[in-house]
């Protein structure tokens, strides 16, 4: 809920022109409206030009500039705010377009500024990239191993005591992969995949 | 096909003809003999080398002829089962006892002459006739120089041209000198409507293929003038004359005249024809195809009587109305084109009404026979990534645009991928074994295959994961057809370059792809069927047939909905009331509906004024018969109609005839077509219109012999065996005069006399009369869906009819499982199609009943404790309420899927503050690497850009 | 000579293998029931195997 | 790079059931449209989380569109 009032917050603080991201509906019977809307999705950012240009910041700049964005989006502190003005919107029941950018506007933008700002204190623009703090990044890719695993029948057993049984499995087979395949790719890009483990 | 092929519980006996039938419903004999197909079936490999060595050339049927083979053919690569035969009429040694060539030149020794015909007995519960249908003969076709000139083909022969597997592999070539027609034209009703050949019935489907057929034509060659020659566009199916209209904005000709003769002129053919007003015409062709009709199958007399059923005049099966999918012996059902000539919609319809017909009959031995297939125990995952990628060329669909070996060889080098190939049709049989093969020899734990939408064809792979002992989540599928190279058709160079990025993002994916259990949810055996009419009756009968209770909820305060008067309706209602497995609501509205296909909750309310009552029903299934009712639009053709005594619709009409006042039949009427439909009102064809108003207006003359009845129309679309009725109208003096959108009838009414006028083409003059009565053929709509679709959660189309799943595969299923539809609620049709696709929705519908419990998809959300701060957020946002708080060992609040109830939308794991919560399939990580995959190729882009 | 006959409760005979037998076919399995699938010609598919597309939606017809 | 050179690159998360579903409907009535977008399948709009579009914008997206 509010998904994309955040990116136009956070794209808006960065100076990025918010056209460039669009969130529209069709439904399964429209295809001539899916196509319209790609169209003059495509014929827009054409007209914008390629990212940072139109807005005139420097690579480097805008490189640094959306991992700061990232990096915003993905720190708990925003992502807390969000969640809860997500749960107020529903609660209220009101769904128009203006009324959620408003709420999103009032509860996020001091959130996004301060977290935006927030960056410079730490000044590891590189580590920064990471989702959240590196020993969440570990865990929830170590996570994202072990619950990917572990789904079990809808038996109402806590889940802590499965995991015990299922953990020495997954753990034998999830990080090795992970740090084989890794070591292998090397992309040439400057965004090491340092940042994935 | 490839399903039936695999499925251990279908017996496939080809080469095999019936001898005799005997025996009673629940319990006959067949005898049937299996020719010699004198190739051992399991050890051919279908490898080719025979047909290469053997020295006799025959006709290729399968090609209509267009090609040559040879005796030891396959009829095509993806025929199921995929072996060889030897065509006993033309091979040496069969009739000369010489040759043998082929037998050393087997690999597999799978050729074996001593082979005999072999006789079996089967002893069976219920027999289901569906031979299809016969071809027209060819005589007929000689007064359109048919067999004079070889650039005259009929419609099958010039599919096969269209087809990449015909005689020029997909190019659309004259049969004379092999070049490129230009100028093509398509003669409708060719040994349909044709009293010459005791064809008098419509065919029903013809229009459709031609239509498609000049489409497919059009794509192969852009610049090609097409016309369709016909006497009445009929195109009265769901959204056909929505593709009718595509065709025509595609520059394709339509033009209402009957060719009186086709003249060869040198390599050209000439038409003569003569249109409405008068005009005679020739026209030079490059190549003219007779839109053939269907005819009975050949054998059907003998079919007939060695079972015992009756055949109609037009030698199809005899059914009636009511009862359309049993013939005259009891537990013997018809299917398909036998019931009589129509599309593949209603042949699927039908033959699933058929297994449910039949399914109830024998519901004793139900299980009895089946084998359950057994998959090999899932392989234990390698720690290295071996991922293989198959590239599709689905024919040319894929192949035409897209350099399918350039994409195959750029997947090759990428990481983790350790076997790349392609292949002509990745979904068929052979290709599925190939795919076996492959992944037990690279021992590949994880298949990327890059064709066509996941959304058809998803399931059909993962199934040969299982059977290779892949757990089927290690998959993911590249949409390089229905989302590149179909609409990217004139741009082949971007078209390759976004398969590549897609198939890099799909590989990006696969690598991170986990391993994920199967779970199984028990089903509550009982349905619930929304709408009391004729179809819901029905389905709600079938259902009890079949060993399953239900409840029946309807609206009005009794049952029988739009034909309350009909007999028939009143007998199924008593038989409703008298079944002990239907229970009946009246006055009963659906409040709501959650939970999932097997285990549904609904609360209805049922019961008028004070005494309105509140149930809440279990049930694992949903049937929706909520019918329409009729359209009666304000203005027709731009007149402003009065509804009175003089102005009425066609169902008003038809209750005046019944009724017994003396001159209830008018002296002079006007009946008006299309009133308020095909885009006057409503924008489409409500297909049921025309036979109704054809059907009144001989009651009239019946009645009112010299009474003067006119019907002004569009396209007369009486199709199937309705065609008689126009038949007998026509000879009975009724006047049937075609109007144009451009020059529309005007009805107006001076006082109390009314005044039609419109412009009669054959007299080239304007005519205008005062009738005593005008009848307007009305279309019809459904009955509010818009609330029921946000009850059910389920689509409607852009005319708020529902949407099935699929037209063809699955055409009363709804895209959420365990949701079926039937009757109006689906589209327009006529009764007898109505208690078909009620018995197809009740036989469907019967499935996750019979087998008990239902896997659930295991793409749901899984949350990890450790991350997890109990921020109790994701409770709040599911829509499903499927997450909910419990203690972990240290008592802290931890978030846990509800797996039953999981939609896997997704809008936990989105919103989770600690990215604690992840869904199988879509995890942060696959998503993740997926857009890194993306960025590359911007970086490749920009390179070769700048 | 034939073939020992399987007498076998809880099937049925579809006599015809093209779109419809087929169809019916595999229902029948999904509803309990074991099927034979009696085909006079090679191969299953009928005439709708030597079709390149069909309508209305003009997908492959296999 | 002067203008018509410029090939933007579009990535899409398009829902299963409704976008998704509607591109497959526009291949099947072969309606044309331009190469740009490269598709990410989700389930719902739902699963799309700020950080996926913003990682979009950080891999050099030049537009993103994200189809419920």
């Amino acid at each position: 809920m509010g998904m994309n009032a955040l990116v136009f917050n956070v794209l808006k603080e960065i100076g990025i022109n918010p056209d460039r991201f669009s969130l529209q509906w069709a439904s399964a019977a429209e295809a001539p409206r899916f196509v319209k809307l790609i169209t003059e999705f495509t014929g827009k950012v054409k007209e914008l030009g390629p990212l940072g240009e139109s807005e005139g910041i420097g690579a480097d700049e805008l490189q640094t500039k959306l991992e700061k964005g990232l990096a915003a989006v993905s720190s708990r502190k925003v992502r807390m705010v969000f969640g809860n003005t997500a749960k107020t919107i529903r609660k209220e029941g009101i769904f128009t377009p203006e009324y959620i950018n408003g709420i999103i506007e009032e509860k996020l933008n001091k959130a996004i500024v301060g977290a935006l700002s927030a960056e410079v204190e730490e000044g590891k623009p590189a580590a920064s990239e990471k989702k959240g703090p590196p020993a969440k990044q570990d865990a929830e890719t170590k996570g994202a191993q072990k619950t990917a695993t572990k789904t079990k029948p809808a038996s109402k057993k806590p889940a802590g005591k499965a995991r015990k049984k299922a953990e020495p499995a997954a753990k034998k087979k999830a990080p090795t992969p992970k740090k084989k395949t890794a070591a292998k790719k090397s992309p040439a890009k400057k965004k090491t995949t340092a940042k994935k483990k | 096909m490839v399903e039936a092929g695999r499925s251990p519980n279908i017996e496939i006996l080809t080469n095999a003809d019936l001898l005799s039938l005997k025996g009673k419903a629940g319990n006959f004999k067949a005898d049937i003999v299996q020719r010699p197909r004198y190739i051992i079936a399991d050890d051919c490999t279908a490898c080719g080398l025979c047909t290469t060595y053997c020295p006799r050339h025959q006709v290729d049927d399968y090609n209509e002829g267009l090609n040559i083979t040879r005796p030891i053919h396959i009829d095509y690569p993806q025929a199921v089962p995929a072996t060889y035969y030897i065509d006993p009429r033309s091979c040496l040694h069969l009739t000369h006892e010489t040759c043998q060539i082929c037998v050393p030149v087997c690999q597999s020794k799978a050729i074996d002459f001593s082979q005999k015909p072999e006789e079996r007995t089967l002893e069976v519960g219920a027999v289901i006739m569906s031979p299809g249908f016969g071809r027209i003969p060819e005589d007929t076709l000689a007064k359109y120089s048919f067999g004079k000139h070889p650039d005259v083909v009929t419609s099958i022969e010039f599919e096969r041209l269209l087809n990449p597997s015909g005689p020029f592999t997909g190019e659309v070539r004259c049969l004379s000198d092999n070049r490129h027609p230009h100028k093509i034209a398509f003669i409708q009703c060719v040994g349909s409507r044709d009293i010459g050949c005791d064809n008098g019935y419509c065919s029903s489907v013809c229009c459709m293929y031609a239509i498609k057929e000049a489409m497919v034509a059009k794509e192969h060659d852009p610049d090609a003038e097409i016309t369709i020659y016909y006497m009445d566009i009929r195109t009265q199916g769901k959204e056909f004359d929505a593709a009718q209209k595509r065709a025509e904005d595609k520059g394709i000709k339509f033009v209402r005249a009957k060719v009186a003769d086709v003249m060869p002129w040198g390599n050209h053919l000439r038409l003569t024809y003569s249109t409405l007003d008068g005009t005679h015409s020739f026209k030079p062709f490059d190549m003219v195809v007779l839109s053939v009709g269907l005819e009975s199958p050949p054998d059907a007399d003998k079919l007939a009587d060695m079972a015992g059923f009756k055949l109609n005049k037009y030698n199809f099966c005899d059914t009636d109305t009511f009862a359309p999918l049993a013939t005259s012996k009891e537990g013997i059902y018809v299917a398909g084109a036998f019931n009589g000539p129509m599309d593949i919609p209603e042949s699927v319809t039908q033959s699933s009404g058929a297994a449910g017909i039949a399914s109830g009959l024998i519901k004793k031995q139900r299980g009895r026979g089946i084998i359950h297939k057994s998959y090999p125990d899932e392989k234990e995952l390698g720690d290295e990534v071996r991922i293989g990628v198959f590239v599709c060329h689905c024919g040319i669909n894929i192949g035409s645009v897209v350099d399918v070996p350039d994409v195959s060889n750029y997947a090759g080098d990428m990481d983790g991928v350790v076997y790349y190939t392609e292949s002509l049709y990745s979904c068929s049989q052979d290709a599925q074994e190939v795919l076996k093969e492959k992944i037990k020899e690279h021992d590949l734990n994880r298949v990327v295959i890059a064709a066509c939408s996941p959304r058809t064809h998803e399931p059909l792979f993962q199934e040969t994961l299982k059977d290779a002992g892949l757990n089927r989540s290690l998959f993911e599928m590249v949409n390089i057809r229905d989302q590149c190279s179909w609409v990217h058709a004139n741009e082949p160079g971007a078209a390759t370059d976004k398969s590549k990025d897609l198939v890099r993002m799909a590989v990006a994916k696969a690598r991170h792809i986990q391993p994920l259990p199967e779970q199984t949810v028990p089903v509550n055996k009982t349905g619930l069927v929304i709408g009391g009419g004729i179809g819901g009756m029905t389905a709600a009968l079938n259902l009890a047939d079949q060993g399953f209770n239900c409840s029946l909820v309807e609206k009005q305060d009794s049952l029988g909905g739009n034909f309350k008067t009909l007999s028939h309706t009143k007998k199924l209602i008593d038989l409703v009331k008298k079944n002990k497995l239907v229970t009946v609501y009246t006055d009963a509205q659906l409040q709501q509906t959650n939970g999932f296909v097997g285990n549904f909750t609904s609360i209805i309310t049922s019961g008028k004024g004070a005494k309105v009552k509140e149930y809440t029903l279990d049930h694992g299934v949903i049937i929706i018969a909520t019918g329409a009712r009729e359209h009666r639009p304000e203005t027709v053709l731009g007149n402003t109609i009065k509804y009175s005594k003089k102005v009425v619709t066609q169902s008003e009409l038809a209750e005046q005839l019944e009724g017994k006042g003396k001159n209830r039949a008018p002296d002079s009427i006007v009946m008006v077509q299309c009133a308020g439909s095909r885009g006057d009102d409503l924008n489409y064809c409500s297909k049921t219109c025309c036979t109704t108003a054809v059907q009144n207006a001989l009651r009239v003359k019946e009645i009112n012999p010299d009474s003067q009845v006119i019907m002004l129309y569009r396209d007369i679309r009486t199709y199937g065996y309705a065609e008689d009725l126009y038949q007998d109208a026509r000879q009975k003096g009724v006047l049937f005069i075609p109007y144009e959108l451009n020059n529309k009838p005007v009805i107006a009414e001076k006082g109390s006399k009314l005044s039609v006028s419109y412009f009669d083409p054959i007299l080239q003059d304007d005519v205008s009369m005062s009738p005593q009565m005008v009848a307007l053929s009305v279309g019809m709509v459904p009955e509010e869906t818009d609330t029921l679709s946000k009850l059910l959660k389920v689509p409607v189309t852009a005319d708020s009819f529902f949407l099935e799943a699929h037209v063809k595969l699955r055409p009363v299923e709804l895209p959420v499982d365990g949701v079926y539809v039937c009757g109006l609620a689906h589209s327009p049709k006529p009764i007898n199609e109505i208690i078909v696709q009620a018995q197809a929705a009740s036989a469907k519908s019967a499935m996750p009943l019979v087998k008990g419990y239902v896997t659930v998809d295991p793409i749901v959300s899984n949350v990890d404790k450790d991350i997890c701060i109990g921020c109790k957020l994701c409770t709040s946002l599911c829509p499903y309420q499927a997450i909910q708080m419990v203690k972990d060992e240290n008592n802290r609040p931890k978030a846990e899927t509800i797996v039953a109830s999981c939609k896997a939308c997704g809008i936990c794991a989105s919103h989770c503050p600690t990215f604690a919560i992840s869904m199988g399939g879509f995890t942060n990580e696959q998503l993740n690497s997926q857009i890194q995959a993306f960025g590359q190729a911007v970086m490749e882009k920009e390179t070769e850009a700048a | 000579m034939a073939k020992a006959t399987k007498s076998r409760e809880g099937t049925v005979m579809v006599l015809g293998g093209g779109i419809a037998g087929v169809q019916a076919a595999l229902d029948l399995t999904d509803l309990g029931y074991y099927v034979y699938l009696v085909e006079k010609s090679p191969a299953i598919g009928g005439v709708m195997a030597q079709l390149d597309k069909t309508f209305p939606t003009n997908d492959c017809s296999l | 790079m002067s203008k018509e050179e410029y090939n933007p690159k579009i990535l899409g998360f398009l829902c299963n059931w409704c976008c998704y579903a509607a591109a497959d409907a526009a291949g099947v009535s072969r309606y044309q449209y331009p190469p740009n977008l490269r598709t990410i399948r989700v389930m719902c709009t739902g699963r799309v989380d700020p950080a996926f579009v913003l990682r979009g914008f950080v891999e050099g997206a030049d537009g993103i569109f994200t189809g419920g």
